[in-house]
């Protein structure tokens, strides 16, 4: 792999560079806004502002490729974010969301990530970075990271195009992943790549070990039944969904008259079958979301993050299409070359697989 | 004048639809009241059957003659006079499928015992035990549960009173072992047999019988079931332990073998048909479906035993063998165009329950249906006075033009048999065919519903059916016009044979092969298996000389690829060949594949092969029998692995070469090491000859293969249970078939599934091949070895097969447009091409508009284009892209959302 | 340990086939149905017809002729009757049976049944009397299977005290069986023997 | 009936073990009106000892031809001599070379394959005829029979007359004379009594007998019914010896079905030498009504 060892505080000027060599037209990405940090989008090379850590800092506010999902622009955009996010955005470039021309997306070592509130609340005990010590130092103080992350196995930044990787001390790998990134790295003058090999077998699986762990301890939702009860709470404000990086309808069935019944629709049906409940849709609303993104889901806890009701919707939506994912091999956004499971499958394959 | 079909069976249903649907006039001749011969009896085969026989019943081109036997023939090819149960039938050429029966069963499988059953009958209980009160396979004898079950094969076959392999029974036996394993997972079953004779799909089953669903295969010829106590008792060997076992059953399934009808002794005389020393009707390997008489073909059972597949393949083979002796006559059917009575938005809806003759009316109160029915809204007439499909469809008719109905609702048999004659009915009343609504009140409620809940679940799906039929739309319906070409890809035994057929019918026939001369595979063989002693350069040199000759064929040759767009009865295509400077472009209307399948895997590494001069295949070995044969000490081994799959010739060739080394050189130690010999149907005689010779047949386990080294072949011996030792001078390895390599592309480009690199037909119900040259694009069909690689005689009628589906096609001056396609709303569609990666004809394709791009409610950038997802010609309606569009953009017409859940708000 | 098939004697088979009653040997497609029909192969599981027809087609001379088990038959017909290849295996075992005797006169082989024996002092009671005369029999069949005339006495009486007793009360051994029949045609019995068995 | 006259072949046993046997055939054939000619200074069959099928068919080929000669088909009532009777006559009516080869050896053995050879059994049932023989029943006999065939009635194919697994000739001749088939004992019908080896292997005889005793007696038959002198001596006969070698007690009744036929025609049950088999038959002669 092509790459090259910088201090971390070089990472201004690699960003830099890719602005000044219009490698990129723009660039995203996370910078801090106060107590807390957000995500920001760059044109102009002067205004990357140190310090660039805020790109490995804990937080997690919206997913990035929610942002820009369905920008279809000539312009080439650079993202430089979590690898959740990066690898939703390559489902997105699959599903003809965005060109994959038009993005050059970075991805960066994540160990987890705290809710915004809570970054905002403790930004100063939590810090730009967190090992695994100092987050279970800080759950011993209440402050834990997003079930979402806890659960989370692929937080290496090993996806997307370039991948910046944290070493011991204060140092960062920058490595060219595709040949886009490597072109990309290549333009900049101040960079000379040289052969990266970074063997981080060990570090996946004690990551994979751990949340599966976690995962495991969670508690199921077995049954409708079960599943009714959880989501017992929810008002179908359909936040979730607005915040869902890879649910990407423009019209969404549940804002159709189908989906969505209304007024004298849904009184016939009451006269139908005597009483209905409503909010209606409330379960058929989830199970629809949930098929829809039972592949492409890249679990990234967004919807969690966005529920006005607090339901732990994490236990629902990458647990369940994980399970998905494993039956068709699928892992979503690891290569932007692999074809959706959905339109390559044979059906005997599945039937192998479900027996 | 016209042509006659003797026998209502499977394959003379097939023959005669075949013939009817292209114009010809067929007198259809069954000596039963009934049509469906013995596949009425099975109740899976009934169901698969049932809409042929509704088709058949209701064709204006048959003359259905039932309870009616042949009496007597005369004349010749051409002008037959047939005398049939008194009346005169003047015909030009006959087809012969009488069909079979069964054997009688030896006393010592259980004396009778009502737990000891035939596989006719034990079909008829798994059908029993859908729909009885527990819904469990229960003992006929006492109504226990039946918790360990044993087939018992070769019943009646591969025995003195009935030499020869009865083909079918391995396969039935594995799908009925199968539909009980899914259905009742708790019960142990027993397969005890001799040789599991089954190939590629079959051959998969019953793999995962073994390996997933826990069926014991035993190999043990059980000669008696003991009815003790309360049990069935069985011994067996267990070949391992070396010891005999007892194994005590619930009961037992005989898997019954074939043998000639009882009437076709009859038949033959009075046609004068030659039948060989079994009593089958006799045809040749090289020509499988002529009989002994110019101008009377004979199919299916009536030739050899067989397979439901190979039986209807024959079947279409003879009708086109038939057709060619006769003259076209009759219209053919649905040609004719129609103009519908514009509808408006009024709601008339008729509601139509046929009693169908007691089998609805005998479980459902059907006054009481009609009460509740006409209650209801826009319900503005109901009838339930008719009791035959035919009396219901004249209803319908009046009904529409007396009564102005703008929506029917039909109510009777399942919609698998009659869909398209109700939907013609209607449009032949002038309304169009797509605001019909169907209910299956006979299979989905008469039959599954017990009495007490039989009428309110008929009223429940009546009022679904009338609410979802409010919703419904006039689809228009369009038709285009059909090229009467073909194009036969391929230039082998199959593709020749297939190309001629055409040819003879009238239709102009390109031709197409890889190969610089025609010929195919066959082109490597010498002489072809059997006593025959046939040469393969003779039977190709006949075929090629009439292709030559045939003015309407046109021959390509060293074709590298054939680009092909299209549909059924309008495809085009450029042909691309080696050496040729423009690539000729072709129009046609139906397509046969006949790619054959390739021998030329070389088994690099396997026994030394490559390295030891004294290994070679069996076909290197098939052309050394030609010449002076030196070895003393010969192993043959069977089934040595290698990509690919097992042909059906390929144990019938071991055993076949293993005879002729040995009566080349009686003294020569011949032994072939095998784990199935799988010598089917008549050529079970050549296994016997072998052994008979003094061949030495030693069976091995594919978990012990057989060893080469030093000069010694060391062999397992399972059924000897020890190790045997050979020193041969020569090893021959029978090595598998492999697809041809123009397979993958083609699957691709035609998108006809592959299985493992063989095309798949039209699937058809689960358990039987109704229509296995036709494939899920219309218009193409398979033959031969594309299909599996198959014997010569299978090669010829699979062909012949093909070439009559797709007479069937060429013979129609239009096809009509597929109603019931995909629609985009455009508006709603996010261009993610999801629908396009799935669609598996290839129909939709991804547009691309300019848009604005909106982010945070402001239009920022100008966007380049949005992509829009556009359905187009050749969609099929499979309503894969519909189920799967996220945001609903995509929907099937006839099965518009709101139609559904219309339907569905009445269900929950 | 292997069987070496280049040791075997591959004209066995031929030789079998080549006795009366052996001829269809080579047709066995090793089912089962004989053993499984097989009523002695309950009592004496070794015994195992289909085992002792494929060693005899791979040529195992020695391992079949001295195998014990060849001696137990009924020649009940079970097997031949239901062989669906037409083996007629009573008959071919009985064809084996028939060149073990031979292998034994010679001095090849040393039989360890007194069924041989039996058979034999049967056919010379046959050749002497042109009926079955069963005193004849006993008296011929004890002493060479117990290998002297006071031993096969002793065993002659253990076996047939009992019986002979009953039957003779019974009337059925009587002075018409007690005392030896004689056919008028033996010298033409006798010849048979000569003339047809030594082929 | 098309038949009144036969030639009869007793077979070995007639003078001693088998004498009642012989007695009800003659005492039977006689009362139905059928003369018996017993064939003039017939020769043993070859019985099972015999194995070679050639010494068989000049044993035979002598039989036939004393019978051919008075132009009578031969009947015998013993299995084992139908079967070595009527395979010899196949095989002589088929092998041209071997009758000249016999005919070589001894004129006697000059036999033209003009007869057929029958057992009694078959003669009953398919020559006479059930019909026949119901117009000539005086009694019932009010019994439960397990009828035994043994092996040569429908075994082995070219010579047997009956179903090999289940055959059911004596069958109809109880029922017609008024006796009740056992239920569960079809399976033992035709299963080998052991006799070839009771002189060799007196242990496998004596369980083989054994079973079909037992089978007999937990069907609750009254007695055996049977058709061959070997299995007469071997499950009558040497009952007794059987109880004492197992150790066991069984007292199961075995009569031939011409002594049973006899009964239901009205013979005195002496003259079909039911007081001669070895365990007691009095109390079916008590059934007898």
């Amino acid at each position: 792999m092509k790459g090259v060892e910088l201090k971390s505080g070089d990472l201004e000027g690699l960003f830099k560079g890719l602005l000044d060599k219009k490698v990129v037209d723009s660039l995203i990405l996370p910078h801090r806004v106060g107590n807390n940090v957000a995500h920001m989008m760059v044109t102009d090379k002067d205004k990357v502002e140190p310090p660039v850590p805020a790109i490995f800092a804990p937080s997690f506010s919206v997913n990035a490729a929610n942002v820009v999902k369905g920008w279809l622009i000539k312009e080439k955009i650079g993202i430089v974010a979590k690898p959740c996010e990066i690898r939703a955005a390559i489902e997105l470039i699959k599903l003809k969301q965005m060109d994959k021309e038009s993005v050059l997306l970075i991805s960066v070592d994540c160990p987890g990530a705290f809710t915004n509130q809570d970054y905002a609340d403790h930004a100063e005990e939590i810090g730009d970075w967190v090992d695994s010590a100092k987050i279970e130092e800080l759950k011993g103080k209440g402050i834990a990271i997003r079930e979402a992350c806890e659960i989370c196995d692929k937080r290496l930044a090993d996806v997307g195009d370039i991948g910046i990787v944290r070493r011991d001390g204060d140092n960062v790998v920058v490595v060219g992943i595709t040949d886009m990134g490597v072109e990309a790295l290549s333009a900049i003058e101040d960079i000379s790549l040289e052969d990266k090999d970074i063997d981080r077998s060990g570090e996946i699986e004690k990551i994979a070990s751990e949340a599966k762990k976690k995962k495991d301890a969670l508690p199921e939702i077995s049954s409708v039944e079960a599943l009714e009860e959880f989501l017992r709470d929810c008002i179908v404000c359909k936040n979730c969904r607005d915040m869902c990086p890879v649910c990407y309808c423009k019209e969404c069935f549940f804002d159709q008259p189908l989906g969505n019944p209304v007024g004298g629709d849904l009184l016939n049906i009451a006269e139908l079958r005597g009483a209905i409940a409503v909010p209606a849709n409330q379960l058929m609303y989830h199970l629809t979301r949930v098929y829809h993104v039972s592949t492409t889901c890249v679990g990234c806890g967004a919807c969690e993050d966005a529920c006005p009701k607090d339901i732990p919707l994490t236990r629902l939506y990458p647990v369940i299409t994980k399970k998905v994912q494993e039956i068709f091999e699928y892992v979503p956004g690891k290569d932007v070359e692999e074809p959706l499971p959905f339109t390559v499958y044979e059906e005997e394959e599945l039937e192998d697989k479900l027996r | 004048m016209g042509i006659a079909v003797i026998g209502g069976g499977v394959a003379g249903i097939t023959a005669a639809l075949d013939l009817a649907d292209s114009g010809y006039k067929v007198h259809l001749i069954e000596k039963n009241a009934e049509l469906g011969g013995k596949m009425e009896e099975l109740a899976e085969c009934q169901m698969g059957l049932s809409p042929y026989i509704a088709k058949v019943e209701n064709h204006p081109n048959i003359n259905l003659m039932l309870s009616s036997e042949l009496e007597r023939l005369s004349g010749t090819a051409g002008d037959f006079k047939l005398s049939v149960s008194g009346n005169e039938v003047g015909v030009e050429s006959v087809v012969l499928a009488p069909g079979y029966d069964i054997p009688e069963v030896a006393k010592s499988y259980g004396y009778g015992s009502p737990d000891v059953v035939v596989s006719l009958d034990f079909e008829g209980m798994l059908k029993a035990a859908t729909v009885s009160e527990t819904g469990e396979l229960v003992r006929p004898s006492d109504g226990k549960r039946v918790k360990k079950l044993g087939f018992i094969k070769c019943v009646g076959s591969r025995c003195q009173e009935n030499e020869i392999c009865s083909t079918a029974c391995c396969a039935y036996t594995a799908k009925e072992a199968w539909e009980v394993k899914e259905r009742f997972p708790d019960i142990e079953i027993y397969i005890f047999y001799m040789d599991i004779r089954v190939f590629g799909k079959d051959e998969e089953l019953v793999a995962e019988l073994k390996d997933k669903y826990g069926v014991k295969y035993i190999r043990s010829r059980v000669p008696e079931v003991i009815p003790e106590e309360g049990a069935l008792t069985v011994k067996f060997e267990n070949l391992e332990k070396g010891t005999i076992e007892k194994l005590d059953l619930d009961m037992v399934v005989l898997a019954v073998g074939l043998l000639p009808s009882k009437t076709l002794s009859k038949l033959a005389e009075i046609t004068g048909v030659k039948t060989d020393k079994y009593g089958y009707i006799e045809t040749s390997l090289t020509s499988p479906l002529e009989t002994s008489v110019p101008g009377i073909l004979a199919c299916g059972t009536a030739t050899a035993p067989m397979k439901v597949r190979e039986s209807v393949a024959q079947a279409s083979g003879a009708a086109l063998k038939a057709a060619g002796l006769s003259q076209r006559t009759e219209p053919i059917p649905g040609q004719e165009e129609h103009k519908y009575i514009e509808v408006g938005d009024e709601l008339k809806t008729g509601v139509f329950i046929c009693g169908c003759e007691g089998e609805i009316a005998n479980s459902i109160d059907i006054p009481a249906v009609v009460e509740r029915v006409s209650e209801l809204k826009d319900v503005v007439y109901v009838n339930s006075e008719t009791n035959t499909l035919q009396e219901a469809m004249d209803a319908i008719e009046s009904g529409i033009v007396d009564q102005g109905l703008t929506r029917i609702v039909f109510a009777g048999q399942s919609p698998r048999e009659c869909e398209d004659i109700v939907r013609d009915a209607c449009a032949g009343a002038g309304l169009n065919p797509y605001l019909l609504e169907m209910v299956n009140l006979r299979e989905q409620c008469a039959w599954v519903q017990g009495p007490k809940d039989a009428t309110e679940a008929a009223v429940d799906m009546l009022k679904m059916a009338v609410e979802r039929a409010k919703y419904l739309e006039e689809i228009p319906v369009e038709r285009y016009p059909v090229i009467p070409k073909a194009l036969v890809i391929g230039g082998g035994i199959s593709g020749m044979n297939a190309a001629l057929g055409i040819a003879d019918a009238g239709y102009e026939v390109h031709l197409v092969d890889k190969g610089a001369e025609l010929g195919g595979g066959l082109r490597e063989s010498t002489e072809l298996p059997g006593p025959g002693g046939e040469q393969a350069a003779d039977v190709l040199k006949e075929l090629v000389d009439k292709v030559t000759a045939n003015e309407r064929i046109n021959v390509y040759t060293k074709v590298k690829e054939e680009k092909v767009v299209g549909r059924a009865g309008s495809f085009k295509a450029k042909i691309v060949a080696e050496g040729s400077a423009e690539d000729v472009e072709i129009e046609f209307g139906a397509c046969v594949i006949a790619t054959g399948a390739r021998r030329d895997f070389v088994p690099e590494g396997y026994f030394g092969y490559g390295k030891e001069k004294n290994v070679t295949t069996v076909s290197e070995f098939v052309k050394m029998l030609a010449g002076k044969l030196d070895a003393n000490t010969i192993a043959l081994i069977q089934d040595v692995p290698g990509e690919g799959v097992t042909a059906r010739y390929s144990s019938i060739e071991v055993v076949d070469s293993a005879l002729k080394a040995k009566e080349k050189n009686p003294d020569a130690n011949v032994f072939v090491l095998y784990q199935d010999i799988k010598t089917y149907g008549k050529w079970e005689v050549l296994y016997k000859d072998a052994r008979e010779k003094g061949v030495i047949f030693l069976r091995y386990d594919k978990e012990k293969p057989p060893k080469y080294e030093d000069g010694i072949v060391s062999v397992y011996d399972v059924i000897f249970n020890d190790e045997i030792q050979i020193k041969p001078d020569l090893v021959v390895l029978s090595t598998p078939a492999m697809p041809a390599e123009a397979n993958e592309r083609l699957s691709e480009m035609f998108r006809i599934p592959l299985k493992n690199g063989f095309f798949m037909e039209k699937p058809e119900r689960p358990k039987m091949v109704l229509t296995p040259v036709d494939t899920v694009n219309e218009g193409v069909f398979i033959c031969g070895s594309a299909v599996y690689p198959a014997m010569i005689d299978e090669c010829l009628a699979m062909s012949s097969a093909a070439a009559s589906r797709a007479c069937v096609l060429l013979a129609k001056d239009f096809l009509e447009t597929p109603a019931m396609t995909s629609v985009v709303d455009e508006e709603i569609c996010v261009g993610c091409g999801v629908c396009e990666a799935i669609c598996p004809v290839e129909a939709i394709e991804l547009t691309e508009e300019p848009v604005p791009v909106v982010t945070f409610g402001v239009t920022t950038v100008v966007g380049r284009t949005k992509k829009v997802a556009k359905v187009g010609d050749g969609c099929i309606g499979c309503g894969s892209c519909a189920s799967y569009c996220p945001s609903s953009a995509m929907s099937l017409k006839y099965f518009r959302d709101k139609q559904v859940y219309a339907q569905l708000d009445y269900a929950v | 340990m292997p069987i070496k098939t280049w040791e075997l004697d591959p004209n066995f088979k031929n030789e079998i086939m080549g006795e009366a009653g052996g001829e269809r040997l080579a047709s066995c497609f090793q089912c089962s149905t004989c053993t499984l029909g097989c009523p002695i192969t309950e009592i004496v599981p070794s015994y195992n017809p289909r085992k002792i027809i494929q060693m005899s087609l791979l040529g195992m001379r020695k391992e079949v002729l001295s195998n014990p088990d060849l001696w137990v038959c009924l020649i009940c017909q079970t097997c031949t009757a239901r062989c669906p290849q037409d083996v007629r295996i009573a008959d071919v075992l009985s064809a084996i049976r028939r060149i073990a005797e031979r292998e034994e006169e010679a001095g090849n082989l040393k039989i360890d049944s007194p069924r041989p024996l039996f058979d034999k002092a049967f056919q010379h009671q046959l050749e002497k009397y042109g009926r079955l005369y069963d005193i004849g029999l006993a008296k011929e069949y004890y002493p060479k299977k117990e290998g002297s005339f006071i031993k096969g006495m002793k065993a002659m009486m253990k076996d047939y005290k009992d019986f002979g007793m009953r039957m003779f009360k019974k009337g059925k051994m009587g002075p018409k069986a007690m005392l030896a029949p004689k056919v008028k045609g033996r010298a033409v019995i006798k010849k048979i023997f000569k003339e047809m068995g030594e082929e | 009936m098309s038949i009144n006259k036969l030639a009869y072949y007793p077979g070995c046993p007639s003078d001693g073990t088998a004498v009642d046997q012989d007695m009800s055939t003659k005492a039977v054939f006689e009362k139905l009106g059928v003369e018996l000619v017993e064939v003039e200074d017939w020769n043993c069959c070859g019985a099972a000892e015999v194995e070679d099928p050639k010494v068989v068919y000049a044993l035979n080929a002598r039989n036939l031809a004393i019978a051919e000669k008075e132009d009578l088909d031969i009947v015998t009532p013993c299995s084992i001599c139908y079967y070595n009777l009527e395979r010899s006559n196949k095989a002589l009516k088929a092998d041209e070379a071997l009758c000249t080869k016999l005919k070589g050896i001894d004129s006697s053995l000059d036999y033209g394959g003009k007869i057929k050879t029958k057992h009694v059994l078959d003669v009953f049932v398919n020559d006479i005829g059930m019909d026949e023989i119901s117009s000539k029943l005086e009694k019932k006999v009010n019994v439960k029979v397990a009828p035994y065939y043994g092996c040569y009635i429908g075994r082995p194919p070219e010579t047997a007359f009956d179903d090999p697994d289940n055959p059911v000739l004596m069958d109809k001749l109880i029922e017609l004379i008024g006796g009740e088939i056992v239920p569960n004992f079809n399976y033992m019908k035709t299963v080998c009594c052991g006799g070839p080896l009771m002189m060799t292997r007196g242990d496998i005889a004596f369980d083989m007998a054994r079973k079909i005793l037992d089978v007999a007696k937990n069907a609750g038959a009254d007695c055996i019914s049977l058709a061959c002198p070997l299995c007469g001596m071997m499950l009558d006969g040497k009952q007794a010896d059987i109880e004492k070698a197992l150790g066991i007690t069984i007292g199961m009744p075995v009569v031939y079905i011409t002594q049973l036929l006899g009964l239901a025609l009205g013979i005195e049950p002496n003259k079909l030498g039911l007081n001669k088999n070895a365990v007691d038959t009095k109390e079916i002669l008590g059934k007898v009504v």
